[in-house]
């Protein structure tokens, strides 16, 4: 079949994993495209620099979901120095490719992820 | 359940008794049109006029003055750029409305090159062409006026016959793309009063690779191609005799059946809009509430975006179509080949939210089970999305604490 | 006996493994290749492309350098015109051969209302192309040169590759009409050089409504119409999903069957030459006796008309074709329109005596038994009209007189 | 059907009536026509100014053995006045009708026709 998006995409579109929020995340990113409207929010729960838990809420097309799915699912359990060696590129090849033109989406996702840090080290900072 | 269409503004299944009528000519009544001294030939010739008369019969038209070609596209191109070409000593400006189909649009820089100017006429926020600015653009030597009859975006009718009116006047020409409405409603080119019109076997229960073109008699046109001596001269190149045929039983078939078809598609159009209006909050229903096709449902709903729901939607049966920008040119070379709906852009819908659109455009072989069964799937599919969506949370949020209604986005 | 076909330049009949193939999207599988979200869409694209690869493979070109096309005369307007306006600012000088179809050549006034100058390529007495008024045109300027593969009228086949290198030493493109050959004998776009190519399904027993543009990868061009995405965006507008599928069958049976085709075709022409040219006086062949398409037969015969022998053929149940001006086009307002074939002319017949024209192309699915009742029919033909023919009353008067052998007419 | 000539025309397209020559015709006209190459022959019987006999040799298209054809039917028993009074389109009237681009065939009938009578009354005066 030449549908536009990859069965993994269908898969985590169909079934996004870790959907939902985190009460008391120690991280929140939201990133929005001016291009076509998404909103990506992504939270972390970080133990000693460990990504332990992650979630997204995501406003957009199949891609941008896929992606803030597929981005929840590679960091979680990965340390925070690891989880910003992620690339848009990566998430991209996890799920078996995007369209060109939705590629977007996967810089959404790190740039979402990227946020979600900065403000967990920022709030460390605070604390 | 089997697959649901509502999506019969891109597609629209061929009627078993249309292709009945083309078999004969797919298999033994083969030939070529233009050898008429060969019995193949006559057989081939009889069967194009004949269709022309059933295509000519439904929009009100004399059969000479109905010209086949091989695609709504195809029409649209040979009457902007044949109508322009032949006017180009009276002026060089050319109107579009802003709604017309990519078919007219695209063509801008094309005309551009050849010398022409092109004005956007607007249209108001149910989509209806704005009569002052209509009489503002044509007081000026313009030469020729673009304008759909129905939008299969957003079902609005245009009110083509006070547009004509209007051009008559000023010595410019009309030319209406009624691709979406015809086979739905009544299309009669002289109440319209069109100089040209365009009408494609495919939306209407035809098979796909033929179209008319209506050019009014005594109108002059450019042919867009050169060749031999079909429908003409105005379209050369063998004969599509199979799809014509299929074309002219279509017709056939809509004129008897139109008002049958009507009202059940305007019942059935009715009960969907209700149905998800009442089933979905902050829904926004587009186009014009009683000036539009029967059968023709289309909205945005917010905190949504539209190729997901559209996705969905597929995945539970349903075929639709979206004005999201996300669904729009998805293999173009990046992102920026993404845009949204200029149709619900020039009815004042902010890009950052007509990507929660979604049109149903139902047909003739659609069912009352269908519609009820999407008006139980539809919020289903929207409280999904929503629950995912950070916009819907944070409406929901500002709802709690200041008790807005239908709060906005952002 | 029933019909007997021997007019395949003007028409094929549709293979019945192509039929089937189309089937199922003329009924179930209906659906537009644009809807990609949607199933219906998916299994249209797919189909689409499953067929490029076959029409691709046919002619050894890489399917993304194949172009769907409603007819042979779209892909040769669009050919012609895109490659030019592309290449306006190297040049503005075309060439055509003389013996071009007309969906070549009836492009020449419009192509001069763009600024463009066309100029024509002489051919000799077999139809060959002269390779010395060819680089004596293109030595200063030219942008393309519009040359078909095999000439549907006389047969003769032209030597592509030795003209493409020529081209590309003077950086001139090579547009080639394989709308005759291809199907019948190889047509390689790479061993022929070729920048862009033309093929039309209904000449190679696929459906009609369907053709292809080759166009060589990184060869520019503008496009005909304007509308979507489709077909890269250089044709848009809904792709004819049953009949590309056809298409595409067609061709990939061609490709396995093309060698039994050229064989069975061969020996049927050499029969059906040998057979005509022994039982008619004063016949003359046209075309080259060995460059020639196989099972293609051309000639004219003395005294006798063309449209005569035509109507007496088809009477007799033998469907063939003619360049007589009689038969040309014959709808025109008045006899102004009555013109022999440009093809026999630039040849050197001439023109009161190719009047007498047939031809007959033969395709895969005739018979012996049909070219042995054409050769036992046609010299009765010949003979009845001739008897009526005070030009052959004339003729025999002289032979009887002065015991001159083919004596000419006047 | 749609071909392009009548019943009529095919008719006499088939069978020709009066094909062949007179050995001593009394007159005869032979016209052709330079844009498609037709050559019509026509021979005349003619007795008391009645034209008894008439018969024709046409090299040209379907319409031009027809319209060969039904002229010498139509003068046949006619005076020379009358003959003369045949025009072209009743000729073509006869034969059902003609394609615009064929009725110079119809024409060149009335002209052999009257060819044909000069030719009689010039041979007439010189004897
Ligand atoms: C209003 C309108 N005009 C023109 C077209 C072009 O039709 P096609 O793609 O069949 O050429 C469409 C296609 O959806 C349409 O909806
Ligand atoms: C050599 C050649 N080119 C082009 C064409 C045009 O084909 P169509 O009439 O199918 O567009 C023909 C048709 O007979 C042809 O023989």
């Amino acid at each position: 079949m030449a549908g536009p998006y990859s069965e993994k995409v269908m898969d985590h579109f169909m079934n996004p994993r870790n959907m939902g929020e985190i009460e008391d995340a120690d991280g929140i990113g939201e990133v929005g495209n001016p291009v076509c409207g998404d909103v990506m929010k992504l939270y972390l729960k970080i133990e000693n620099d460990v990504i332990v838990d992650a979630k997204f809420k995501t406003f957009g097309c199949g891609a941008a979901i896929a992606t803030s799915s597929i981005t929840t699912e590679l960091i979680k359990g990965k340390t925070i120095e690891e989880a910003l060696k992620l690339t848009n590129e990566a998430v991209a090849e996890a799920l078996g490719g995007l369209p060109p033109a939705k590629m977007h989406c996967s810089v959404l996702a790190e740039e979402a992820l990227k946020a979600a840090i900065e403000d967990y080290r920022k709030k460390r900072k605070e604390k | 359940m089997s697959r649901i269409f509502f999506d019969s503004g891109s597609f629209t299944k061929m009627d078993r008794r249309v292709l009945e009528a083309m078999l004969p000519y797919l298999t033994e009544r083969f030939g070529n049109p233009s050898s008429i001294f060969l019995k193949e030939g006559e057989i081939a010739k009889s069967a194009i006029e004949e269709a022309r008369e059933k295509v000519a019969e439904l929009i009100n038209a004399d059969p000479k003055e109905v010209i086949f070609t091989s695609s709504a596209t195809e029409s649209n191109n040979l009457a902007i750029k044949g109508l322009a070409l032949a006017r180009k000593n009276k002026g060089r400006k050319i109107l579009f409305s802003q709604i017309e189909h990519y078919s007219v649009l695209n063509q801008a820089d094309f005309l551009k090159s050849l010398g022409f100017q092109i004005e956007y006429v607007k249209v108001d926020k149910d989509g209806l062409i704005d009569m002052d600015d209509l009489d503002k653009k044509t007081r000026d030597g313009a030469i020729l006026l673009s304008l759909l009859h129905a939008s299969p975006e957003i079902g609005t009718l245009e009110p083509i016959s006070e547009v004509s009116e209007l051009l008559k006047e000023r010595d410019v020409l009309l030319f209406c793309d009624a691709v979406a409405s015809c086979g739905r409603i009544p299309v009669d080119v002289k109440e319209m009063g069109v100089d040209a019109l365009s009408v494609s076997s495919q939306m209407l229960h035809g098979p796909v690779g033929a179209s008319a073109l209506y050019l009014r008699k005594g109108v002059e046109i450019v042919p867009l191609m050169q060749g031999g001596f079909q429908e003409m001269g105005i379209r050369p190149g063998t004969e599509n005799v199979p799809a014509i045929v299929g074309f002219g039983e279509a017709c056939r078939l809509a004129k008897e059946e139109l008002e049958e078809r009507r009202k059940k598609l305007e019942k059935l159009g009715k009960r969907l809009w209700d149905g998800i209006d009442s089933a979905i909050e902050n829904i926004h229903f587009t186009g014009h509430r009683e000036k539009r096709l029967p059968g023709h449902v289309s909205f945005w709903v917010e905190y949504v975006e539209g190729e997901s729901l559209l996705i969905w939607l597929n995945l539970k049966g349903v075929a639709s179509s979206t004005g999201s920008a996300c669904a729009s040119n998805i293999f173009a070379r990046d992102e920026t080949g993404l845009r949204a709906s200029h149709v619900l852009t020039a009815i004042g819908v902010p890009p950052d939210l007509c990507h929660g659109s979604i049109t149903f455009m139902l047909s003739k072989d659609n069912t009352e089970e269908e519609v009820e069964y999407v008006i139980s799937v539809l919020p289903e599919i929207v409280d999904t999305l929503r629950k995912m969506s950070p916009l819907y949370e944070k409406h929901m949020r500002e709802k709690i604490k200041g008790g807005t209604h239908g709060g906005t986005v952002q």
